[in-house]
């Protein structure tokens, strides 16, 4: 089993969603998350104070996925995700040891 | 002012009399100035009053909770114009109710109010009209956050023309307890020892919230419910002063009264609470003010300032008790009516048995103080009467709706938050701050076009 | 009281002339009261509308959209003064347009209103001031999220002296509509069907919000949009029955009206999503209630109040529909100016030939339904000249800016949202709960002050 | 109006003397309906500006800042009362202060205002007390974020007693400013410049916020901002037009100042920041408002509409550079006090001393453009004289306070917030959108209820 | 070590809190997350524009433990988060390299 | 390559990336999180029912770095975000298999 964290453009979620959707993988984990990086922020003025806000707005998903669709997936959130611009994003793969779905106490690929 | 036309007019009798008949002859335009804007302010109180509740419940159930008091506001305008006002204000039958005489307003829109002869009759009707909106929505306190939509309009409507269009008749209309020397300056019976009563018997049939005492229900947006109470004690000022139904001193006497009464009951609460609990609340201070203005609402007119401040200063403190010992009762009044309007209103009906004063209002009476227990007496009757009529009436009503269409919402419905079960909403999208984008919704294509229209691709992505 | 006083006055004729001739001998102090704060309340609309607007776009837009409104309050504030009233309400000029003589107001300060002589000339004034600046904040609704804060700026200057100015001068300041007998109590016409057209005229030139019909756009927090509603609303008693320039039977005529609808119409709104697609939204009640008061203004003080309630109903039905269609159309009329106030104040024009009624106002005019079928023909006539004039000069205006100063932002602007890439801040920095800090900011230290001043270290961290 | 009363009365002398004697014999309805108007839209100001200066501060301070003009609110309503009306208004001792003999306004329930004679006198002294409300809560701008909530309340009623109501016996009262000729029409001095030199003493004293320079401070509710100027702006046109007292020429002419002067103040303040800083902000708009509000207030009733904009114009480029220069400077004034009313006052009443017309306001005084230099003089006079003696006495109390209970809250607390260290709330538990769940949150079971209740368990879980 | 992440029900969060809690297990740090799976979202209507929104509110739970409570960890959360209907959640179980208590510095397991 | 995350003081957010910029790291994703543990939370007031708050806000710190440069980060962090009182957090240290930067496709350490 791998897990597949990715941080991406807010408004590519939806299409990332459905790209992985059809690739078979039946849920993930979504959490709005600040990205500090290459990409710019912005600059805001409070009454003549200046804030320069280094953080970007993205998404952070989390896939669990078996390790056969993993390449698939990464693939997939590669193409669908990209713009081509600075601050597209990142995809980070590691192990994962085990999953249990809590509904029925199963364990393992089955759990996912 | 008026006392100079009327010298002006015996002084002229030799004028042709039709001058002095026109339909608008005796009309004060100041005194309707006043109610007019009085009643823009009365009608700010329900938007106010949904604000204040909204903040005070979940997140999930903003919207349907500002929605109980919002519809409510819609569906009385019509009913009130319709047969409310004749059953409450029309000719008397009886003393018991008015007839329908006066359905659709029809017969006296160019007359002037029998009850304030200086205004025209229908701001007078509207006037009241904005009473009968604000009583019903603030039972909707009671049973936030789980009541059926369909069922609060029935009800609302149903309360309205049997239990507040009565209880209006005798109080103000000509009706039983006017008659036998009750005052009630601008509504403590009518309006919220009546709509506590209605709240007690629909926490008793519809029960309490899933999860009540068990999970946390912190207010989630208590900048809203604050700025709900201020503009409560804006529309106070029309709601009292307004009663006055003229623009003069007594207008000046109910404003000056309330407004100590909201501030005396504010601090009086929060400083209960900052002994009692360590703490003074925010949530406590307009809690606070609305008691006070709830125990004022009798007696506005009736009473000095320095008793204002008694009675603010009692209402404080007796509100803060109340609600405080509701846990420990553990039935789920969820937004406290009971706790603010019943005690308040009560607490309010008897005080103006105590200090109410012929010197303040030659027209009210004189108070326990003023050396005239009868009066306290009087006032307790009408409380109990109160308590009595509402109380069956509202059973019945209730009762009723829950056999036919039912009061309560499914479980998973009330789980799932009143906005997005029964309105299709949510209360705010505040997703991603920087991009404005909210991962929880995309659009149904099919349901907006039948093809997503290609026209445009969004190049400029950040 | 008029009556009287005019009857005074022949009574005293050998008193000195003088005496009458000052500069408010006949100055009402009850309807010059009811217009200040008539004033007052239709100012707070345009505050109002930018919250209801404000609440219905994403948050990133959230005080892009506010600065519209509130800046056309300042800046249509000013021109108003200046020239625009005098446009509008000066002396005719072939009952096309008023004359500058009033330039400044200079002239008036001490007059009483030609058009309602027992008020101030400048009460009058600054009431139809109002109106003058919410009805181009009216049309931002259509180009919100997408308008350049100049063009903005620049559009509303030249609208308001161009056509809305013109028009209020056909309507209302002797012009040839008012000339021809048509009726328009309180501006469906010249507020709410111009600003209707001009945004049909806006969104052909601007086009489109990016991603529209492709992405989710959901209202970022309809509390806000509300809270917006409930201001309109209350706002609207002075706008209606403020236009009676009376406080008498008529300002409570129109009062009632104005309530009556407004609550019809967000009931029948309500009611028709409700069967239309399964559930009463909130947004719905709010929206139809704007409707109910669109459509009742042009008809406010000519109808009764059972008339009221067939144009609310109506009005809520209507544009619910007329607002359902809009996406099939793909046209993005952002905030549903069209569907609301220019299918709400068409049907009000129209409606007015239907119900009006000499039995309720005098001065007005009996409609279709009561036997003069005149009136509707000339309602209809107004309406498309309306139509016409309108369209014709907001498309030039419009092209004008577009060809000097551009009306749109650039497509990475209208990505990352107006509040960051136009004015430099975001609506909320909700942050961090409990620390209250803002992980998104950070002090530009040079910005601020030299080097960071080292006085104080932050001992107490939790 | 009131000249053919006059006349009337001589004209009819041989009445009986007594029908004029009456207690509201001279009472004008129109007058006390747009006093009571008016003091409700001044009431309503302090709520706005807690929604003004809450939006400013951060996330866990909102409900802290929030209450500080709330309970001010609360205590002054009941000051003013029992002895701060007496002490301002009541008989003159010396030019100095007023006696206490109105303590409690037993006496004065049933007259007539001395100051205004057409209206009664509980009205007048109702509409000064929310004048004394609005004041200190002005001041607590300064110390927000900071201040312990006892050393507020104390401080508030102190000062009101010490500072406002002597102030504005000197101004208003019969003292000596008013005496030697100086214009303040609504405020300039006693309201606004003697909160600011409060807010500089309090500055002073009180020291920064820690982090004050080093961490970003953003506002973290910008709507709320807005929401609480648009407040502000309604309420001061009771503010400014009510201060005529009277519902004719003169309220009119303060109205279309008031508005005028906020208009171009705003305008001016973004215009002014877009040049400086390359874009103009939704928080710059609403503060130039503000600022022009400020500055328009000693000076409604006495200038034209067109200087009106001059004076606008200018209160928002001054107030604007004031506070741009405010972070170099390091002070801590840290909602900018100083920076509007303190500088928006000032230029208020000297702009008072230049613009001021006979031919707008015959009671008035001719200003240095007018061809009076001296009332320029007179006015810097009372500038200086308002600045020594509140600096003064403010610092006196406030001295007091820091000694005796403290003036600042825990370094802790102040890390933690107002809202949670102080009044154990959070303003808003937006916690999970869908399930409405805040997970910051838990029942104390025992604080609640001896033990859980176990009788409904909850199965409708999603 | 193991970290274990947990995606469960929001109204659950106190009671597994407090059952891990009960546990032994000291610290544990809590985000508010959407989750996309077999569990239906709902559909929102604005003004006639209907919004189908698919994901649901859910809370994830991140714990550190030593590798001896792990298996009890997932138990006590597998039994306390299920009410056995879908969208109870899943349970994510991988190993970690080092904590460290930045209070102290200390590293391994008495940094937990 | 190394995952590092961290939970830290919200108010230490600024200074730790400011330090962890100097030392080279380029990029960083924060989230708001909820932490609990040894340090107390406070206790809230509705209308006379109590509510005990044992949640503290803190900011999650994801930090992907090559395997030499770990060292260095987490004793950066260990230094920056040290307040020495209870509840400075905690830094988690992982392997992480593989890092894809979207815009470009690249992987491994070319993608940090
Ligand atoms: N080393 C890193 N560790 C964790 N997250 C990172 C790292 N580098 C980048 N990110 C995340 O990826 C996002 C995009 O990175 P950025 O450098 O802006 O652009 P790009 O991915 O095009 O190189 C950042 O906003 C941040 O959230
Ligand atoms: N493959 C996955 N990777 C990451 N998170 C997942 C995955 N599958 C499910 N989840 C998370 O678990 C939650 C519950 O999953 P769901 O499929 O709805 O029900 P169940 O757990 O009963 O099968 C989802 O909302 C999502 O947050
Ligand atoms: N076992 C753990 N697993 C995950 N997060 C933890 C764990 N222990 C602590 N944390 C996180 O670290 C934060 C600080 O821990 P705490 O015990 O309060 O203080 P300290 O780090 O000083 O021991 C917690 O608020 C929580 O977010």
């Amino acid at each position: 089993m791998k897990k597949i964290e990715t941080i991406i453009k807010p408004f590519k979620l939806d299409e990332v969603k459905d790209a992985l959707n059809e690739l078979g993988v039946q849920g993930m984990t979504v959490s709005e998350v600040k990205g500090f990086g290459r990409q710019k922020g912005h600059v805001e003025l409070y009454r003549g104070a200046e804030y320069d806000v280094s953080f970007v707005p993205k998404i952070k998903l989390e896939i669990v996925v078996s390790d056969d669709l993993a390449d698939n997936v990464t693939k997939t959130i590669a193409e669908t995700a990209k713009t081509g611009k600075i601050g597209d994003g990142k995809i980070f793969v590691s192990d994962l040891g085990d999953t249990i779905r809590i509904r029925t106490g199963e364990h393992g690929e089955a759990a996912i | 002012m008026r006392i100079i036309l009327l010298l002006i007019t015996g002084f002229m009798a030799f004028l042709p009399a039709r001058a002095f008949a026109g339909e608008t002859s005796s009309l004060d335009s100041g005194d309707t100035a006043w109610l007019l804007i009085s009643t823009a302010l009365v009608m700010l109180m329900t938007p106010g009053l949904a604000f204040f509740y909204g903040g005070m419940v979940r997140r999930k159930n903003v919207l349907g909770t500002i929605m109980h008091s919002f519809m409510i506001l819609c569906a009385v305008s019509i009913v009130w114009v319709l047969w409310g006002y004749s059953l409450a204000f029309g000719p008397d039958i009886g003393g018991i109710v008015g007839s329908l005489e006066w359905f659709g307003l029809t017969d006296i829109i160019h007359e002037n109010a029998p009850a304030a002869p200086t205004v025209p009759h229908l701001i007078f009707m509207m006037f009241q009209g904005m009473f009968a909106i604000i009583t019903p929505a603030l039972i909707t306190g009671a049973f936030a956050e789980r009541m059926k939509f369909s069922a609060l309009l029935v009800f609302s409507i149903l309360w309205v023309t049997f239990v507040y269009a009565p209880l209006a008749h005798w109080v103000w209309g000509g009706g039983w307890i006017g008659n036998i020397g009750a005052l009630d300056f601008a509504g403590g019976t009518v309006v919220h020892i009546s709509s506590a009563v209605a709240a007690a018997a629909a926490v008793m049939l519809i029960g309490r919230r899933k999860g009540y005492l068990r999970e946390p229900m912190p207010p989630h947006n208590l900048t809203m419910t604050i700025l709900g109470a201020a503009l409560l004690w804006f529309g106070w000022f029309g709601f009292n002063a307004g009663s006055a139904l003229a623009s003069g001193t007594l207008a000046a006497i109910a404003l000056v009264t309330t407004n100590t009464a909201a501030g005396t009951a504010a601090l009086s609460w929060t400083l209960a609470e900052w002994i009692h609990r360590g703490k003074p609340t925010a949530l406590g201070a307009v809690s606070g003010a609305v008691a006070g203005l709830v125990a004022i609402t009798p007696a506005a007119g009736f009473v000095s300032p320095l008793s204002s401040i008694v009675i603010g200063g009692g209402a404080g403190v007796l509100c803060y008790f109340a609600v405080s010992v509701k846990p420990k009762l553990s039935y789920d009044d969820s937004l406290d009516v009971i706790g603010i309007h019943g005690v308040g209103g009560t607490w309010g009906a008897l005080a103006t048995g105590l200090f109410a004063s012929l010197a303040i209002n030659p027209d009210g009476a004189n108070g326990l103080f003023y050396g005239n227990p009868s009066l306290l007496k009087t006032q307790a009757v009408t409380v109990i009467a109160t308590y009595a009529f509402v109380f069956i009436v509202s059973i019945i009503i209730l009762k009723l709706i829950d056999w036919t269409i039912g009061l309560r919402v499914s479980e998973e419905d009330e789980f799932n938050g009143l906005d997005q079960a029964v309105h299709g909403e949510m209360g705010y999208h505040f997703g991603l701050g920087g991009g404005g984008f909210s991962p929880t919704v995309h659009t149904k294509a099919e349901a907006i076009s039948p093809k997503p229209a290609p026209v445009e691709i969004n190049k400029a992505e950040s």
